[in-house]
């Protein structure tokens, strides 16, 4: 009968007290929602900032008097380079036209002879673009034979590094603070409408009624409640990717991670509404003795 | 048995709700608990399920003392424990009938012996087409009878009854006493906090007479005052 | 005055709480309303407040009538009306002077007058060592007196008591009739709903007797019946 | 006596029933705080991006046959440009190293002559450093005498511009989101905490108590909530600051912002809390009937 009381119990309560179930409702939903979008966007802004990083190209210029084998020795070696993305050889002729880019003049036109050397333009994979690996990768191709220098752009990398890097660190803590401000604003609002039925509490309590008992219906309650405002944030959520997703061609987003999200927030959200609203009617539980 | 032993209880900076109580109760015993409004009759019942723990002194109640009890052995003895608060307190948005069957259910009855139960208890108070209103919709008699059907539910070892009939009429008040007279007959201690002289008039029943916190000594016989006073009640 | 025509209230889907009543109570009177447990009493009073208003026919009181009334002129009618309601309806977490002051803080009257009157109605219900009390730590008594209190506090034209002597012993019942005898000397009306026909027995006051949600015709006097049942109250 | 009525009520309130008070001042302050402290960091990225764009520079190159007049002429004309916030005059031996740099090889030892244009290097005004503007300024500098090509990287600028506009209209929306979903969690919460104390009204109401007076306590406890969330909030933002300012050196915050913040934070603070606990007694005032 235990069984049935609480059941009972529990949703008679969710229907009867509308006012308090709906703000934990929304309360729980609006919280997840921000959570996990504020994660998502933080994640992508990060993933373009990397993207851009590894915009930056790496310049390895040959020495004028290295041989064609010299060449393809050097090519074979880099290619056995497993944090090289991309590798592409800058003939004599593509160097003048990028030469031409950069400062708006044909060599040709100057000289009679093409001065610029060979070169090998190296996209690194998106993890080694970092000053740190940069400056390793210089050192080992430059003891190379015939290569005359490794050059890429560091003042622009460090500078984008370190907001990636601020974006990162600040987008963890952000995280991180928020996760213990939603689960806070949860138990606010659930220990409210707990507090709200303290009369009840207090009632089965002088009946002799046992905390489990007297809590039951309250961990439901707040489970299910949990578990609706977890279903509606996951719906927000793909509402707002489908949003996105159709005006900024910029950030794509996989239809795979919808599953992903509905059993995140919805779990989560049972997860906190079932271990707040426990531990919030223990406060009122807990309380022996009449203070009224 | 119920016994206290030199109980002094102080609520909060207003001292002495009740001075260096002696009592006993017997099992089996029917007692009344008389006096005027305020002189702490609700009190002294409070402490026998341990609402409130006494200040100095001891309260024994059957196997259990107030010196040392823990939360959940008050729990186990409120459970024997029938109690007509004088408040009711009735759950305002359950059922008269969930109302009635809290107790079974605490106690962990089978549904169907629930059903049966609660549907005697409410015939006997006469409340069975009022089932399923709501508890907040009563009439104030009728909460006043849910809970006595509420506190006669578990067959408990002892009823106490905070001024049970205040809000009945003179018959459905002599019905009230003679429900808590049978139930005393099959042996169950019955305490009854009452101002309503008038009702236990010609009763046989002991009778404690209590007044500004203390019990009068004696088996006081009831006799209305008549003095004319210009205001109202415990003035003495 | 008073009036009521052709009044009906259903609660919900539990129709005919009252059933076509038609009374009428002029200023200065006494009345009292009596009748079992459940009868309808607190119904017919509510209706007098606008706490509730009727499912058909209309009720008029002073210069209001129930068939149009807007917000505003009905907290201006219960502000002409002092009620001593059955479950008292005091703020909890307010002292018994605030309580009292409650009505005449919503009149605007000034702070002085505010704080002589109060204390010279708490000395009238013999409450003034409790004033600075919270009312949910008072007896029921004393809740009562309280209520008691606060609505004699504005001098209103009608006084409306539903049950006011339910948990006051005799001596302090009867001082509450006689300060609401005093207080309809003074040319308030008084409408009392009791159970205690004890208390009013020797009463030469109006009676309107309610059964069922019925007025029964004519002036009853009240005889208290005497058949001995096994069940409680209203069964007829 | 109203007045002293009210007064005593929202105090004996707030100390009371400190459950619910405690409850509004915290979700006051977190969402608050969560407020002013994403708008900050969304500024500050924004900031930074844009500052990475502005770092892009444009190189106005000169016909190799211009005369030192004409040259004279270009700078007084570009000096003219109130877009323009440095310009740097690059001869022949600055270009040559600024080559050496780019292509890791001395045109001085490649041939005898330097045959790289003068040029003058252009920082632009941060705001106009745009692709719209860019193109406008290309084609008006590209038509003075002597300017042969105005030349900056407009696929790397493009690319940052677009994660720059995608930061703040992501920042933009948020942001509106955000404070529509903090002022809903604290409307749920003083909703739950008037809810708590619907008894109260009602009895206020049936002495007939006019909706101002019995509105009244709440409203001016819900702004003193208001008023503690939102100083609390501004002290945890400005801890925050501190800390942030320690540790990264990248972010810089003037402490003139922190008035700013103690103002902005607490009479929002209150602005919010008066205005919802206004709205959210009225739900509870309005019914005029006993509904139990
Ligand atoms: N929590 C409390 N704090 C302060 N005083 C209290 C508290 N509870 C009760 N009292 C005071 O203790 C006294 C005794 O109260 P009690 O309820 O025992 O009286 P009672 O005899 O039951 O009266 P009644 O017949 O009116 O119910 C009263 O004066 C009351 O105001
Ligand atoms: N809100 C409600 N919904 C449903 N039924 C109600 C409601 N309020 C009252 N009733 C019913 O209407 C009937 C009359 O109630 P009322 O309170 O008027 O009785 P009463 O004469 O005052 O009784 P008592 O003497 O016990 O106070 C009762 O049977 C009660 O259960
Ligand atoms: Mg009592
Ligand atoms: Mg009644």
């Amino acid at each position: 009968m235990k069984f049935f009381f609480v059941i009972k119990q529990t949703f008679s309560n969710l229907w009867r007290e509308r006012t308090p179930v709906v703000a934990t409702i929304l309360t729980i939903c609006i919280a997840l929602t921000i959570l996990v979008a504020l994660f998502e966007i933080s994640f992508v802004l990060y993933d373009q900032l990397r993207d851009l990083e590894s915009n930056m190209m790496v310049e390895v210029y040959l020495d004028p008097s290295a041989t064609d084998s010299q060449v393809k020795v050097i090519q074979s070696e880099l290619e056995r380079y497993p944090t090289i993305e991309r590798l592409r050889f800058v003939s004599k002729e593509t160097a003048a036209a990028i030469f031409n880019e950069e400062f708006g003049e044909n060599i040709m036109d100057i000289l009679d002879e093409n001065p610029l050397p060979v070169s090998f333009e190296v996209r690194l994979l998106r993890e080694f673009n970092h000053s740190e690996y940069l400056a390793l990768f210089k050192t080992q191709v430059e003891s190379l034979k015939g290569v005359d220098e490794v050059h890429y752009r560091h003042a622009l990398i460090e500078k984008l590094e370190k907001v990636t890097e601020a974006v990162a660190i600040a987008g963890i803590f952000v995280l991180i603070i928020l996760v213990f401000a939603m689960n806070l604003l949860i138990r606010n609002t659930i220990k409210l409408s707990v507090y709200a039925k303290r009369r009840q509490i207090d009632i089965m309590k002088i009946l002799g009624a046992g905390n489990l008992l007297i809590r039951m219906p309250y961990i439901l309650e707040g489970a299910i409640e949990g578990f609706i405002g977890g279903f509606l944030s996951a719906i927000c959520l793909i509402f707002a990717h489908k949003f996105i997703a159709g005006s900024f061609a910029l950030v794509e987003i996989g239809t795979s991670t919808y599953k992903v999200l509905w059993v995140l927030t919805i779990s989560f959200g049972i997860l906190i509404g079932f271990l707040t609203s426990a531990t919030s009617v223990g406060r009122f539980v807990n309380k022996i003795f009449a203070k009224k | 048995m119920i016994q206290f032993r030199q109980v002094t209880v102080n609520y909060g900076y207003v001292p002495g709700a009740l001075k260096d109580i002696n009592l006993q109760m017997h099992d089996g015993d029917f007692t009344l608990i008389l006096g005027p409004t305020g002189s702490g009759k609700s009190t002294l019942l409070r402490l026998i399920y341990m609402d409130i723990l006494p200040s100095s002194g001891v309260v024994t109640v059957d196997k259990w003392s107030s010196f040392r009890i823990s939360p959940r052995q008050i729990n186990r003895l409120r459970r024997n424990i029938g109690v007509v608060f004088q408040d009711f307190k009735l759950i305002d948005n359950m059922s008269v009938f969930d109302n009635v069957a809290l107790p079974l259910v605490i106690e962990g009855y089978r549904r169907k012996y629930i059903r049966k139960l609660v549907h005697v208890l409410l015939d006997e108070v006469n409340l069975l087409q009022s089932k399923d209103q709501r508890a907040s919709t009563l009439s104030l008699g009728e909460k006043q009878r849910v809970a006595i059907a509420r506190a006669m539910a578990k067959n408990p070892f002892v009823v106490i009854a905070d001024e049970p009939t205040g809000n009945l009429d003179r018959e459905a008040s002599k019905n009230v006493l003679s429900l808590l007279e049978r139930i005393n007959r099959n042996g169950t201690s019955v305490i009854m906090a009452t101002h309503d002289y008038e009702l236990i008039k010609e009763t046989p029943y002991k009778r404690i007479y209590m007044e500004n916190g203390e019990v009068l000594p004696g088996d006081r016989t009831i006799n209305i005052p008549n003095k004319r006073i210009n205001i109202l009640a415990n003035k003495e």
